[in-house]
């Protein structure tokens, strides 16, 4: 009896309390890390495809090699990381861990559902994009305990990228809130049953989309980690678990900024399917879930078309192209907010 | 009631152990990368107490502009890491003894400050800005601006050379 | 060394640098001198060439530029055959010319796809990669062997046309044709790999010939010049192409120029097999060596059993040079005989090693990031150069 | 919890970046410390506004020192470029030489 108890009790707490099945379960950690495992291979199978190969294959040979990242994880894992004799070790391995937990932190804060959430602020929206503004400072540091002269390039590189799409990705998310009158995610969701942020302001919703794309390194603007140029970037030293952290945690920020993406400009959880609710109360947020693969599934399948562009043109795309882009959509939003009311 | 004042007191109780080591790391760090990082971490502390004394808003904000202005800090200081930093005997004593003094000094002018927090809204700071300080806020927003752009453009050249 | 600059050392291990070394030195971003170092696959050739025999050379010639095979050996096979005082028959040395340009086309697949990795298209690579595989399978149906052919012997050549070769070679053509449209709309008008070549390392024509830059660098910067028109060799004077030249001579010239020749080279393949006229595949003086029970059996497969006089070919006292316009530029082979069975002294220029002071020229005045791009557009490839 | 223990702490703050303001020579690490005693001020600042009549006032205001304070960053980090580019060198016993 009293066992059950303590069962029901537990299960209550993890799968029914948001504050802690939010961080945990969805958008959490298993979330991601599910994720993780799915959309690398996604991305290495969509490459493939377009490169008329198989990709991975051998590792569960019926499913289409699915379970290759796990091995590949599970790799990392059990290898040894190899510190070398110069690098600055507290940098060199506090980085990659701290580096992970704040690109991970921002995931925990995101809404499930409008009753679901771990995290109930009017400021929810802010919240998450200072969080998000935290993750290259370990990119840099990193790059410096490693004391290697392509990692240090590497960090200049993305220290660079980072002023230049910083601003447009605050401005552009500040010009749909703008149009909402709000800063709270939920809220904005709710406020998008009927017609959704991309149409209510697309220059902010493009100008997100492509700091998205350059903030987590996707082609064409993989350029902080170019291989044939400074070997890995910032990660040349890196091995094992240090190295796989290093690797989730861009993966992870594309993420997130794909799940605002779908949170704040496409409507969220609406069309909200009701029924799913008698599952899990969390159950609805699959919606959400489902608009950001598509959005991550876009941003992978660009791997497959373009090359890389070089540093000064990406930070160019930032200042001339994005910059203007995130003003003109504040502009926009005062003109929707004049016209509309 | 007494449980949440335990909760405040202990969150205080570290951040502000956090904030004040941190800044005792900014002044005393060998490197200049590791100093504008532990800068960061004195504006995160920062910023939490700004959470605890009722602007959530100006902690956010905080966390994402000036944090984020460290790393450029960072990003700089790793340009301009060559040289080991020296610091002056003599001057060092002075400067503690100014320190300390300063320290007291503020110590005993706070001392009769009294009141307790309030929380405060972003719709009213935002109302305030948008109307009374209008034209501060407008004077802030560029002077953010035009520097970024001028601390880039300026960094390019360098490059450029 | 002053405080404002860095030095890079790219290579020999790293992913961008193939078996060699830039000494780089770097200014912020910017390249103020780079230094190719190479020798890291020198293997010798000329002086293992001096101790054997005249045909053991024409495997080992191939040995140091293995995307493009049937050049050097037809440039050394060459110098043997004026050494030796003759020609091969007519129908031989069009099969000549079909192995050369099929291998010309396999070898500009495979720098567009080292161009392609160089730059981050991993499509590009791989599909050049995959496409360059057709060429491949085209010659071993000639040829018998996938990379290293030795097809060209001297007076002749090893094999004749299959049966339904000529039927093979229109299909991978038209195939190949179809491809050049994708790669277009994927990789050569991608917004973003013209924006990495277009005014990038501009090799000025002046430069070029001062430099003695060779191949499809050379006709990128605006220079006439090819091997094929100027000295003709094999079936060329009988055929019917255009020397691609551009103008612009920056990375994009050079990849484009590159591009164009693999057209050309199609039109070459598709004259020869039209023209290709009957008649032995071998120099009758060694063909009456060859017993007449074989010669049947020869007659019968199209392929050539070595006469015994091969293993101790010793051409008379004397001296040849000759040149060939190989993929990526000008093979030079100089042979000197006194008349034993191995040369006295073996010379072989290899365009790349003529094409590797470019780095130096080019370099310079660029970012860090254009280094794969020029590396790439100039199509180096460093065991040809270390040979 | 009254304000007192944030002034406390603001006090501490600012005697740290004074002390590292008044004992370094390398620009770079001034400017560092004369960030601790931004954030220093900027506590007193809002712990102040917070105990008066109107915290969103000294809230704005604190807004706009932020904003400014990032700027600033931006030009003093300009100036320490400058300074580099043209000396080499970040210490600032060597900057009257900039004189005239």
């Amino acid at each position: 009896m009293q066992v059950s108890e303590i069962i029901s009790w537990l299960i209550n707490l993890l799968f029914y309390k948001p504050e802690v099945f939010c961080p945990i379960f969805y958008p959490g950690l298993v979330t991601i890390l599910a994720l993780l495992i799915f959309i690398i291979w996604l991305e290495r199978k969509i490459a493939a495809k377009v490169q008329l190969r198989y990709g991975p294959l051998y590792v569960t040979r019926k499913a289409g090699g699915i379970l290759q990242l796990l091995a590949d994880l599970l790799r990392y894992m059990f290898q040894e990381p190899i510190i070398p004799k110069t690098v600055d070790k507290i940098a060199f391995i506090a980085g990659p861990v701290l580096l992970f937990a704040t690109a991970y932190v921002p995931a925990a804060l995101l809404p499930a559902t409008a009753e679901f959430t771990g995290l109930r602020s009017e400021l929810s929206l802010l919240a998450v994009l200072a969080l998000l503004t935290l993750a290259p400072i370990f990119d840099i540091i990193i790059g410096w305990g490693s004391n290697n002269k392509f990692s240090l390039i590497g960090s200049m590189r993305e220290g660079y990228i980072v002023m230049s799409y910083e601003i447009p990705m605050f401005l552009s998310t500040l010009a749909i809130a703008m149009v909402y009158g709000s800063l709270n995610i939920v809220e904005i969701v709710e406020m998008q049953s009927r017609c959704w942020g991309i149409l209510l302001n697309p220059i902010a919703a493009a100008t997100f989309l492509l700091v998205a794309l350059i903030s987590t390194a996707r082609f064409p603007f993989e350029i902080a980690e170019a291989e044939t140029e400074i070997v890995m970037g910032p990660y040349t030293e890196y091995s094992g678990i240090l190295y796989g952290l290093l690797m989730g945690a861009s993966y992870v920020k594309f993420y997130v900024l794909s799940m605002l993406f779908a949170l704040l400009f496409l409507g969220g959880w609406h069309p909200s399917i009701t029924w799913l609710e008698k599952i899990h109360p969390a159950a609805p947020g699959l919606v959400v879930f489902i608009k950001a693969l598509i959005i991550m599934v876009f941003g992978i399948f660009l791997r497959a078309v373009y090359p890389r562009f070089r540093v000064d043109q990406a930070i160019r795309v930032g200042w001339h192209l994005l910059f203007m882009l995130s003003m003109l959509s504040i502009a926009y939003s005062l003109a929707v907010i004049w016209l509309v009311g | 009631m007494f449980q949440a004042n335990i909760v405040e007191g202990l969150i205080f109780t570290l951040a502000a152990a956090l904030t004040i080591a941190s800044a005792a790391l900014v002044v005393s760090a060998k490197s200049l990368v590791y100093s504008a990082f532990f800068l960061a971490l004195v504006g995160a502390g920062n910023a939490v107490f700004m959470a605890m004394l009722g602007f959530p808003v100006i902690s956010l904000f905080q966390l994402s502009v000036y944090v984020g202005a460290a790393v450029t800090f960072i990003l700089f200081s790793i340009t301009m890491f060559r040289k080991p930093v020296r610091i002056e005997p003599t001057a060092g004593i002075l400067a503690l003894d100014a320190a300390v003094l300063a320290t007291a000094g503020l110590l005993y002018a706070f001392q009769s400050v009294t009141g307790t927090p309030v929380s405060v809204g972003f719709k009213e700071i935002s109302s305030l800005l948008i109307g009374k300080y209008r034209f501060a806020l407008i004077i802030a927003s560029l002077a953010l601006v035009t520097t970024l752009i001028e601390a880039i453009t300026l960094a390019m050249r360098g490059e450029m050379k | 060394m002053s405080e404002r600059t860095i030095e890079l050392y790219i290579g020999p291990q790293h992913p961008g640098s193939g078996h060699m070394r830039f000494d780089i030195t770097l200014d912020g971003d910017i390249i103020v001198k780079a230094e190719p170092s190479i020798g890291y696959v020198h293997r010798s050739v000329e002086k293992i060439a001096e101790t054997k025999t005249y045909i053991q050379i024409a495997p080992l010639v191939e040995r140091p530029s293995l995307a493009d095979t049937v050049n050097p050996n037809l440039g050394y096979i060459l110098a043997l055959e004026k050494l030796l005082g003759i020609e091969a028959p007519p129908r031989a040395q069009y099969l000549r010319t079909l192995a050369a340009e099929a291998n010309r086309i396999h070898s500009h697949f495979y720098g567009i796809g080292i161009l392609g990795i160089m730059l981050g298209s991993s499509t590009a690579f791989m599909w050049a990669f995959a496409d360059r595989e057709i060429m491949i399978e085209l010659l071993q149906m000639l040829t018998g062997a996938r990379i290293t052919y030795s097809y060209v012997i001297p007076g002749g050549v090893r094999r004749d046309l299959p049966v339904g070769f000529k039927e093979a070679a229109e299909k991978a053509l038209r195939y190949l044709e179809r491809r050049l449209k994708d790669y277009e709309k994927l990789f050569f008008e991608n917004p973003v790999t013209v924006a990495r070549l277009k005014g990038v390392g501009v090799l000025k024509k002046e430069d070029a010939i001062a430099l003695g830059i060779v191949g499809p660098n050379l006709r990128a910067s605006g220079v006439h010049y090819d091997v094929r028109r100027i000295e003709p060799y094999a079936a060329y004077d009988d055929l019917d192409f255009e020397v691609v030249v551009k103008k612009e001579g920056d990375s994009y010239a050079r990849l484009m120029a590159r591009v164009e020749e693999i057209k050309q080279s199609m039109r070459i393949i598709r004259q020869v097999l039209e023209k290709i006229p009957d008649g032995p595949i071998l120099h009758e003086k060694y063909y009456k060596m060859i017993p007449p029970k074989t010669r049947k059996q020869i007659e019968e497969t199209g392929r050539l059993k070595f006469p015994a006089a091969f293993a101790t070919l010793k051409p008379p006292k004397g001296e040849a040079l000759s040149r060939v316009e190989g993929a990526r530029g000008e093979f030079l082979y100089y042979v000197v005989s006194d008349g034993s069975p191995r040369p006295y002294r073996f010379r072989m220029v290899s365009p790349s090693f003529r094409n590797v002071w470019l780095f130096a020229h080019l370099l310079p005045g660029h970012r860090l990031a254009d280094i794969p791009a020029i590396y790439g557009s100039i199509d180096y490839f460093p065991p040809c150069a270390d040979r | 919890m009254t304000v007192l223990p944030y002034l406390a702490v603001s006090a501490c703050l600012f005697g740290i970046g004074l002390y590292g303001l008044l004992s370094s020579r390398n620009f770079i690490k001034m400017l560092l410390s004369a960030e601790v005693i931004f954030n220093g001020g900027l506590l007193a600042l809002l712990s102040l506004a917070a105990a008066s009549g109107a915290p969103p006032t000294g809230g704005t205001i604190a807004i706009l020192a932020i904003a400014i304070a990032a700027a600033e960053v931006g030009v003093a980090v300009s100036i320490a470029i400058l300074m580099f580019m043209l000396k080499g060198d970040v210490d600032v016993y060597k900057l009257e030489k900039f004189k005239g």
